[in-house]
């Protein structure tokens, strides 16, 4: 009988989570010693996605990076785009048409949502739910994939942003139909929130777990829900002030312990804030071009400098670091991706937890390995 | 008519196999239990017991001690072959195959020694005893009302102190392998 | 059959159990000996109780329940004993566990 | 027309063995003949029964997830346990070199025979049970023990870290459920007089004023002992939420993870009929066994109640396997030592003295109080010790 010991200590077991592992969301692996039942160390390893994804981009023209950021959160698509032509339009100095600042707000939140939702099931199916809460929520995430289907003619690779405004209007209709969906949308929260937040299992697993100080939540660098779970007043909508978010009303909600159940509950707080920027925005949306006329999309060539442009992504901070040289490549394409980030802190949270647990906490974290590898 | 002797048949299974239902299950029961102690691999061991445990319960339901049988299968294959697979786990999993199989010196070979002499000794006694040549008499049976009724009778006393020692074992038990907390 | 085959197979069942707690190293190998020969030892009360002339006198059955539930309760205090011996001093071999020796 | 319907299983049988004797068979080959014979109905009508529910289980959680389920398979996809099966017969079956291929190998068997066994004191219907034993609840917590042993070898076997870890859980959740389980199982003993499901089943009969059943899940000792069997009995065949030693988020299969091919397909038949097994058990023990609900709904046949209770509580426990987040391994000890098992005291105690009040309006009141201020006091004790609470949030404009 091999039952390998680990090489501190011959109580200890060495498990290797992952890649082949059914919840690490992905190919995300975790070396893990177990005392018992209890993590004494964990280990992150990844990379098992990597795809050279900076190096592609610099070997490619300013517009052909742009189907790329697509690949990064595969479940927020438009906002990885949004964040790509911001940094580019700062490091151009590219006027965006209005209408389309506010497309791009419209498909922000509708991407919040739609990830914000599809955390809900994954915890809970982290936690052993068996696909229920999941099933729940993609029934909603399907609606709003349809809606960017329409408008961009794919789910989930939409390639939508150009620098300086939008691809494409949005189709007749649209509008409506995105306003019937936010309408309902509550609802769908209000349902999701009785079934799950009340459930007493559901609360004995996920709160006290893993909590994270505001200290140790800025020195991490974490950001996005994970950093305002922790209670950090921390908003790039707000302290940024990007696109048009100035003209919206929202609040931005903060936990008080920093555990797995606070940053479960930010985000259903941080949907129904989505709920009213969008219902804002779809009322105030203004006719014109999406995009603007002046700005040159092929043989694309900025002046040499560099910019870095940050949005508040669905999962935290996601900023582009560009340099350009003046020719028609990014001279250095550089990513800062809120999953691999928010993972720093991932073995100070789990060590002396349950096996269990480390599922949830990876999963409160909300990761998605396109993104954490590139 | 078929359905007196499937009664009968059914109260009393020894008329339909005879003394194989006692004979088979008890060589079962050496078996397993020599295994069980030459074995190197303690969860080997340990499986092993547990085969005679459940080969001595039957032996019991065979002698007609049903309600005995059940017990035993409940308690030791339930609950002590289960613990003691568990504290194999939980003591060095690692060390199984490494773990010496006897004592060092001439220990091992002493405690062997003084087994098979306490083994032909017993024998000698059994075979050379009168009450042991006794034939079997008529099937008997323990029925469970009046086990229940003898233990909540002549042998109530019995019956709590066995309680108050399973209590005390049970919280001395776990006195004893909680963790010594700082 | 008589009393003497069921006799002899609990003799030799006790035998088995005794070179084990007498000749292996392990605390475990041990303990299982320990059952071992209680188990012989219910067998010789039930085969006794079978062969009685009274089999509605239940003593030998009685006996045989307490004694099974006395064999749990020494298994888990017995078991929990090694647990702790073993946090001790990492073995469960009983000539490790040499202190008290001087 | 209906006592024949009542007793036709057990008509067929007497006629055929009849008609054998006719022809000259000797006594005692037609009872190993009538002894097969009930085997393989048993055997039968549970294995086709676990047929029906593996697609029923998939079809209602379905159902509850808002698709479709399987559908392609046949009418409503009803014969896809049949392409499972073909599928898991014809898979290659892969042994871990490093496995202990006996243990590894033995496993499926150990697991399948005790689920078998526990069948036969069940009692199916008037007069059917296949083995009318005294001491048949202790023959079944006593045989069901047995699955503790398979799920800890299948689980070393297969020499893996998961499964070493899920068959950890496994005996440590078997263990710790087995008590309250046993406990609240005595209690219907205990105020029934017999240790035989037969008899438990008839001191349930009658009906008070002329239309409520007697069962004992409608007194409060019965319905605590009730649900307590309930819970530990999803505990004892690992179905959600208290499916920690398979853990699929977690341990990726536990115990099952080495095991592909016939074996997996035996031990999945094994927990299903364990789980018919014990939800049998559940039915006899407090539903009434075969009794009919109401006193003229008694022309249905009895073994057709029974079914449609066991029936009625699996359906029960598929539901809370597509609604129930599973339980983390402290919690799931602690519920079991720290709330159970004081609750199945109580509701001992309640039968107690439910018994000696005079089983009426009196024994009502003191039987409820001894299990309700106690299930008030552990609830209380519970939830503050896991500080569970809602939680208010901060807001900033």
């Amino acid at each position: 009988m091999s039952f390998l010991p680990s090489l501190e200590s011959p109580q200890t077991i060495d498990v290797s989570l992952g890649p082949q592992h059914p919840s690490t969301h992905g190919v995300f692996r975790m070396n893990v010693t177990l005392d018992g039942e209890t993590v004494t160390r964990l280990q992150p390893v990844f990379g098992y996605l990597h795809r050279n994804h900076e190096k592609i981009a610099e070997g490619n023209s300013w517009l052909a990076a742009m189907p790329y950021t697509d690949r990064l959160d595969y479940i927020c698509p438009l906002t990885n785009n949004w964040a790509y032509a911001l940094a580019v339009e700062k490091l151009a100095g590219i006027e965006v048409a209005e209408r389309a600042e506010f497309i791009r707000v419209i498909t922000a939140e509708l991407t919040r949502l739609q990830n914000h939702v599809a955390f809900l099931g994954f915890v809970l199916g982290d936690m052993g739910a068996w696909g229920t809460a999941l099933m729940y929520a993609f029934r909603e995430r399907e609606k709003i994939l349809d809606l960017f289907e329409s408008l961009t003619g794919a789910r989930m690779m939409c390639n939508y942003m150009r620098f300086g405004g939008c691809r494409c209007d949005l189709p007749p209709g649209w509008l409506d139909t995105t306003r019937k969906l936010v309408d309902g949308f509550p609802k769908f929260l209000d349902e999701m929130e009785a079934l799950l937040t009340g459930n007493e299992i559901l609360l004995a697993r996920l709160q006290g777990v893993a909590p994270m100080t505001a200290d140790r939540a800025i020195n991490g660098g974490m950001s996005g829900p994970v950093l305002r779970a922790a209670g950090v007043d921390y908003d790039i909508r707000k302290v940024d002030n990007y696109g048009i978010y100035n003209r919206f009303k929202f609040r931005v909600p903060r936990g008080t312990v920093g555990d797995c159940y606070d940053r479960f509950m930010i985000r259903v707080l941080e949907a129904r804030e989505s709920v009213g920027i969008l219902k804002q925005a779809i009322a105030v949306i203004p006719e014109g071009p999406v995009v603007n006329p002046k700005a040159k999309q092929r043989g694309f060539r900025p002046p040499a400098g560099e910019a870095y442009g940050r949005i508040e992504g669905p999962k935290g901070e996601l900023g582009f670091y560009l340099i350009a040289d003046g020719s028609d490549k990014p001279y250095r394409f550089r990513i800062r991706p809120p999953s691999l980030i928010n993972l720093t802190l991932l073995e100070e949270l789990c060590v002396g937890t349950k096996i269990a647990d480390v599922m949830v906490i990876l999963g409160s974290i909300d990761i998605v390995l396109g993104e954490v590898d590139r | 008519m078929v359905t007196d002797f499937l009664k009968t048949c059914c109260a009393d299974p020894m008329k339909l196999i005879g003394e194989w239902f006692v004979i088979l299950p008890a060589l079962v029961l050496l078996l397993a239990a020599a295994a069980a102690v030459v074995m190197r691999n303690l969860i080997h061991a340990a499986l092993l017991l547990t085969l005679s445990f459940i080969a001595l319960g039957i032996v019991f339901i065979a002698l007609g001690a049903e309600f005995v049988g059940f017990v035993q299968l409940l308690v030791y294959v339930g609950a002590v072959a289960m613990v003691i697979v568990f504290s194999i786990l939980l003591t060095k999993p690692d060390q199984l195959t490494k773990s010496r199989n006897l004592l060092s010196g001439f220990a091992p070979a002493a405690g062997v020694a003084v087994a098979f002499t306490a083994l032909a000794a017993l024998l000698g006694f059994i075979f050379s005893s009168p009450l042991a040549k006794k034939p079997m008499p008529a099937p008997a049976s323990a029925p469970v009302a009046a086990i229940g009724e003898a233990l909540m009778g002549d042998y109530v006393i019995a019956l709590i102190v066995l309680g108050i020692l399973l209590t005390a074992a049970l919280v001395g038990a776990a006195v004893i392998a909680m963790e010594d907390k700082p | 059959m008589t009393l003497q085959i069921l006799l002899a197979i609990s003799a030799i069942l006790f035998a088995f159990g005794l070179a084990a707690a007498l000749s292996r190293s392990n605390a475990i190998m041990i303990v299982i000996g320990i059952e071992l020969m209680l188990g012989a030892a219910n067998l010789n009360f039930i085969a006794f109780w079978r062969f009685s002339e009274n089999p509605s006198d239940l003593a030998g059955i009685l006996f045989v329940i307490f004694s099974i539930g006395v064999a749990a309760a020494e298994a888990a205090v017995g078991l929990a004993i090694i647990i702790l011996v073993h946090r001790r001093i990492r073995s469960v071999e009983v000539d490790d566990a040499s202190n008290l020796k001087g | 027309m209906i006592s024949s319907l009542e007793s036709a299983p057990i008509d067929v049988l007497h006629w055929f063995l009849g008609l054998l004797g006719s022809f000259g068979v000797p006594a005692w080959i037609l009872a190993i003949i009538s002894a097969l014979i009930i085997i393989g109905t048993i055997i039968g009508v549970f294995l086709s029964l676990f047929a029906l529910t593996s697609v029923m289980e998939r079809k209602i959680l379905a159902r509850v997830q808002n698709r479709y389920g399987p559908n392609r398979a046949g009418p409503f996809g009803l014969f896809q346990p049949i392409a499972d099966g073909i599928k898991m017969i014809t898979k290659e079956d892969l042994v871990p070199r490093t496995a202990d291929w006996i243990v590894h190998f033995l496993a499926p068997v150990v697991m399948m025979v005790p689920a078998l066994l526990v069948l036969a004191i069940i009692p199916y219907g008037r007069d059917m049970v296949p083995a009318e034993l005294d001491a048949g609840i202790l023959y079944f917590f006593a045989v069901g023990a047995g699955t503790e042993v398979a799920v800890f070898m299948a689980g070393w076997g297969s020499n893996n870290k998961y499964s070493v870890l899920g068959a950890m859980r496994a005996i440590a959740q078997m263990i710790s459920y087995e008590l309250p389980l046993v406990i609240s199982a005595i209690v219907t003993a205990m105020i029934s007089g017999s240790l035989s499901p037969s008899a438990i089943v008839s001191a349930q009969g009658g009906f008070a004023f002329g239309f409520v059943p007697q069962w004992f899940a409608l007194t409060p000792w019965g319905f605590t002992a009730g649900l307590i069997f309930y819970i530990c009995a999803l505990a004892e065949s690992n179905r959600s939420p208290f499916d920690l030693p398979e853990g699929e988020s977690e341990l990726v299969a536990g115990h099952l993870t080495e095991y592909s091919g016939f074996k997996y397909a035996t031990f999945f038949m094994a927990e299903y009929v364990g789980m018919f097994a014990i939800c049998g058990m559940f039915v006899t023990l407090f539903l009434g066994g075969w009794q009919a609900p109401l006193p003229f709904l008694d022309i249905i046949p009895s073994w057709c109640w029974f079914l449609g209770k066991v029936c009625f509580v699996a359906f029960t426990m598929i539901w809370v396997r597509a609604t129930l987040p599973r339980l983390r391994i402290d919690h799931l000890l602690a519920f079991a030592w720290k709330f159970l098992l004081p609750m199945s005291f109580a509701a001992f105690l309640s039968a107690a003295c439910w018994h000696y009040a005079g089983r009426g309006p009196l024994a009502w009141i003191l039987s409820l109080a001894i299990v309700g201020i106690p299930y008030l006091l552990l609830g209380n004790a519970f939830t503050n010790r896991f500080s569970v609470s809602r939680r208010t949030y901060l807001f900033s404009e």
